[in-house]
């Protein structure tokens, strides 16, 4: 088997220089994104004065004034209303969603009207806003807090959901879904928040939106995840390694619409799929991916994809939640699975 | 708060001219011809379902001559008669009802509206966001939001309201108050005994119109969208009317409501009653009446005819508007499209139409 | 290749007699079940005195009186929510959604709550209701009246999602649902509502959930599919036949949890598969299947899943919506496709 | 509507005895010293994320003092007194926040009532159905809900009081207003003067009373019961406290508030007042509170104890429990499960823990 070659183009790598967390790299990047157009907007639960239960948006009222960063009633539905009435009228909303447990109050906003905007309208209105929302679990937090549920949004049609899993990628790529002339759903793995710092450069450079990012180049198997789950997968990439066997990893980010071309040209190279998500396994992304790659590398394929997920029941409560959550063995155990070596 | 008269008024209101009235007279006629005009269509199959607006064209007509060009109107599903003079064509309003998203093209003062809504009350919390985004630009504009009796029922309208009073925002919201909801009247939607004080919750100001008077909802519109501009708050009103059509084409109201209430609210129809009071103050001759409707016929005439000329889009057209740039998976579908559909029902790579 | 079985159980034939049409059938489900248990209440907006804007509820107001049949105000969120109240507390409410594309305000009682409440409570309270929606295109509605978003609940944890797709099937799977102890999403492909009628019998036999149903056995290829798109996929199954192509027709009728049982045998046996759904292509269930079909029947597949679906944006406003519903011709192309004849 | 008393009254409330208080001060320190536990629990990693109700404990108590065992109690989260007081053990109640289901198996006249509920406002249509089960029953009963000051601007809030108010349900609202919704002060949630003004919206009675007065809880929420389980229709209830502690472990209040306002509100914090009015009428020894807190020590030790021996459920149980009838997915996934982790962390196929 070939060796890996780690990709270190300063983009791709989890492990590089500590600098910054991610969500200091979120904070940044929608300081950045304020100080540049003055239509960006924040708003939110406990937003302004708090900066946010995760200080996601720390100091940024300080700086920016009540004006652009707005602590709202409690009512996301509201939230996602106003985001999309602001949105048509000149301003780009950037409202933050305090966990993505409570969004579902906002959908119906989301699916009607934020993503059906420019299409109803034939174009003569769009909606550039941005709904961030801490997601995941692995944090112990209570009933509601650490769900993944971001394939229910995937599959709305005119909506993107965009995932960064390092503070290299949440910075470049909310910077890009803030610029973007259309909604974005931004969830950010709040497992990840805190544990990996990242030298970050304040370029106000965006990463490409609709683009998969490969982490790590190898010839025998492609791992496929997002979010924290990159963090389980790489480990998997690196103890496999030890082993021998040398994985292409791939961190989708965008999960709707989905860049297929990395991922097929990836599994028709190694011939073997592992695909790695939180979420509850039945009709998540990870189903969608594995269904694509069958029905396009089915030819290239040595052995069926092997997805690697959580269960068909919400999150445990704290206690029992790492009962739920996949680890790094239980990833290799798929690698072995799909090489035949067990 | 008032209380909705019973009555109707045979004095002409205060600081209105019968030159007002008579062309807020014509504008409801037009209204109400079009809008017969357009159930006839439906019902021989050159029209999809159809929300009448007959028996409101004063709340319609009245919100839409007190709106200006640089308001932002953000309609539900029911307000023909302002989109119209907002600007859009009866062409276009047929379009959408016709069902082709081509008719939210809004011109005029309409082409920063938004669209029609059918989410019932999903609306109300866009012309909060529409009103925080005037406000930031203190641009002294309101915005006003129309919604029916059944949507004060839903969540949104609560929030929205509860965010206008709480952040003093430009916004106007009118409640045609036209007592269903498709089959359920207003009695059992709410206990609330009028649906302006449901502006208490918000702790904004809350004013209850006869919503057949056309000056009246012109003149508590015209107060409130004043007051707005002038960053004094938002309000409410409750414009109380009654639908005097079917809640659709889909529907069928004799099946739940009694045709003699229905005819009592014939005696209060917002048409008929302006030109009594136009008659009474000698302000409106046969001459003008026939003239009127000549002039009617021949708009719609005009406008249904344009409309069923609209040739209908390219088979892969409605791929082309969900985002700003064209996706990959997108533009894949397009390209079955262009298997699926003979050359002449695609458009070609620019998005042109070829037939 | 070998000759089509037409299956004959009296249920699983969509051209049997004609005597009742599919919504006629769904009432005489309601007033079964309410017949036989005092505790069945139904709820919703317009479903008493006018029937339900289908007729879906017509005279059980009159049958059963304003206690059991209940016009609610207009507000989906609370429908779901008292539904979830009434059910932990001894009752069995059927509630109405008048069309699915509003049911997106009741997401947050959904997911949280009714999906929930017996795995939150350890098993101490209990769901059993069933929310009722019609949805899907083809009757040339208004906007929001024509989407088929199925897949969005059939990846809630918790939730069955169960669509008929004939008289016969509505009456036994909704008296089923109504029966079940846990929440039912059932949701009625109105479209075919009302263009076959069959023969039904008002036995109060249920239809087991969480059980595909085969309506035609076929050596050669197997048609997946659910809801008001079994009708063009039994008419592709027809035209198959007459080119001497045999389908085996399977109507999964619960979309979650899948019955991957019947469906993996199938597939095993004709070693071709085409999944057919009306919904946006991307994230839907047949995405679900088509990946599960492709880790359990890889070595038996001889050409990769195709599937037939809608496209990824919203059902076009009615003078379009033919540009975006699959029809028969275009199963009959992917069943090519799948067998190499083009 | 009453206005908010800002004095400490000092003379004992009417039809309110003295071994009523002391009865209530009982609880109401029992549940302060349970709450003080819990928080230093967190902080040593033996609790999750914790909301204090520190400051509302009147509240709380009030409730539970009031509710029937055969009424029904839906709780949000911040409602450690009133479960207590239906029969939750103090073990099942830290079971909860330390991240285990099986708190929610209550006891006692709690086992019929909701679990805690976490999405805002959202348990306020569900207390509405309870209350449509309970009426369609006759059975004279009536449910009680609470929810936050912050819960007043979710739809959901609007949605079940208007629908109550219509149908005339037995339900009772209890606003517990401690004047903050984490960092966002009441000013800044809503510009309605008083939350029991809320109650107008939806043509029901509002009341608004001193949260931080046991007896005033007590009597009015006994009051809004008796009424509703009478069949004379909802109250919506607005018990003015203020919140002591932070959101909750995992909040820092010191980032957003002033400090004088919180010292401002401890003088009026209910337990200390409480036992001051029970001074003041020689209603209480220092034998009887060293007697009390001697007592109180040990529940809240022998709870803790309890809790903190719980064994965790086994690696496959949290998949039992989302079907009456396990599915074949389910079933499969608890064989995965069984890979996963040792034997004796999982169960055995009856569902009995074996180690
Ligand atoms: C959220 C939502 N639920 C249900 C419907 C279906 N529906 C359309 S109109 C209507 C009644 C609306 O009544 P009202 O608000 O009084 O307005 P009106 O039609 O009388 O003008 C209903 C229930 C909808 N469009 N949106
Ligand atoms: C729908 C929803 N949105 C946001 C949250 C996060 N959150 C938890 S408590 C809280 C504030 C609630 O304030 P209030 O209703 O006043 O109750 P309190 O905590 O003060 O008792 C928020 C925003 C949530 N739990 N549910
Ligand atoms: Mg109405
Ligand atoms: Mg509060």
């Amino acid at each position: 088997m070939s060796v890996t070659r780690a990709v270190n183009s300063g983009l791709s790598d989890i492990n590089t220089v500590h600098e910054i967390t991610m969500v200091e790299a979120v904070t940044l990047a929608l300081r950045r994104a304020m100080t540049e157009d003055p239509t960006v907007v924040v708003l939110g639960e406990d937003v302004a004065t708090n900066g946010g239960v995760f200080r996601a948006t720390e100091n940024l009222k300080t700086e920016f004034g009540f004006k652009r960063v707005l602590d709202t009633p409690l009512a996301e539905s509201m939230i996602a209303g106003i985001s999309i009435g602001m949105a048509t009228h000149g301003m780009r909303p950037v409202a933050e969603i305090q966990f993505m447990g409570f969004i579902f109050a906002a959908m119906e906003q989301i699916v009607c009207h934020a993503a059906r905007m420019r299409n109803r309208t034939r174009g003569r209105l769009h909606c550039p806003l941005v709904i961030r929302a801490p997601f995941g679990g692995g944090i112990g937090a209570p009933e509601h807090h650490s769900e993944s549920t971001e394939a229910l949004f995937a599959h709305i049609p005119g909506l993107r959901v965009v995932i960064p899993s390092s503070p290299v990628r949440a910075y470049g790529l909310l910077l890009s879904a803030i610029r973007n002339p259309d909604p974005v759903l931004f969830l950010e793995p709040k497992r990840i928040y805190r544990i990996v710092r990242q030298r970050v450069v304040d370029s106000g450079k965006g990463l490409p939106l609709d683009t998969c990012f490969t982490l790590r180049q190898g010839d025998d198997i492609t791992l496929i995840s997002w979010g924290a789950m990159m963090h389980e997968t790489l480990q998997a990439a690196t103890q496999l390694q030890q082993r021998g066997v040398n994985a292409d990893v791939i961190d989708v980010a965008t999960i709707s619409p989905l860049d297929m071309t990395t991922i097929v040209r990836s599994v028709r190279h190694t011939g073997r799929c592992v695909i790695v998500q939180e979420a509850a396994r039945s009709g998540g992304i990870a189903s969608e991916i594995s269904a694509r790659v069958a029905e396009e590398a089915m030819p290239w394929l040595q052995s069926p994809v092997q997805r690697v997920t959580g269960f068909d029941t919400p999150m445990p409560y704290p206690r029992h939640e790492h009962y739920y959550l996949p680890t790094a063995a239980d990833i290799v155990r798929a690698c072995e699975r799909t090489l035949g070596v067990i | 708060m008032t209380q909705l008269k019973k009555q109707v008024a045979s004095t002409l209101p205060a600081n209105i001219s019968l030159d007002w009235l008579r062309s807020a007279y014509s504008h409801m006629v037009l209204i109400r011809a079009f809008d017969k005009k357009v159930v006839a269509l439906q019902r021989t199959g050159q029209m999809r379902t159809y929300p009448s607006c007959l028996g409101q064209e004063a709340i319609g007509v009245g919100i839409g001559l007190a709106l200006q060009d640089n308001d932002v109107f953000v309609p539900y599903y029911r307000d023909q008669a302002t989109l119209f003079l907002r600007g859009v064509s009866l062409t276009q309003i047929m379009q959408v009802w016709g069902g082709d998203e081509r008719g939210h093209l809004f011109e005029g003062a309409a082409r920063r509206d938004l669209p029609l809504c059918i989410p019932i009350a999903t609306q109300m919390t866009h012309a909060a966001g529409v009103a925080i985004a005037l406000k930031s630009r203190a641009e002294h504009q309101a915005c006003l939001v129309t919604c029916g009796d059944g949507a004060t029922s839903k969540g949104d309208f609560s929030e929205a309201l509860n965010l206008a009073g709480l952040w003093q925002l430009p916004m106007v919201c009118v409640i045609n108050n036209n007592q269903w909801a498709i089959s359920v009247p207003l009695h059992k939607q709410t206990a609330c005994q009028t649906l302006a004080q449901k502006a208490v919750a918000a702790g904004m100001e809350g004013v209850q119109i006869d919503g057949n008077d056309v000056a009246e909802v012109y003149q508590a519109v015209d107060r409130a969208l004043t007051k707005a501009r002038q960053g004094k708050g938002p309000t409410l009103i409750e414009a109380v009317s009654y639908r005097l059509s079917d809640h659709t084409t889909a529907d069928d109201a004799t099946r739940y409501r009694d045709l003699e209430q229905v005819n009592n609210a014939w005696e209060r129809e917002p048409v008929k009653r302006l030109q009594s009071l136009l008659h009474a103050h000698q302000g409106w001759s046969p001459e003008q009446e026939n003239a009127l409707l000549e002039s009617v016929r021949k708009q719609v005439d005009d406008a249904v005819t344009a409309y069923l000329s609209i040739p209908p889009q390219p088979a892969d057209e409605f791929l082309k508007y969900q985002f700003a740039e064209m996706t990959t998976p997108l533009a894949l579908q397009i390209s079955w499209q262009h298997e699926r559909f003979p050359e002449h029902e695609t458009s070609d790579s620019n998005g042109v139409q070829k037939s």
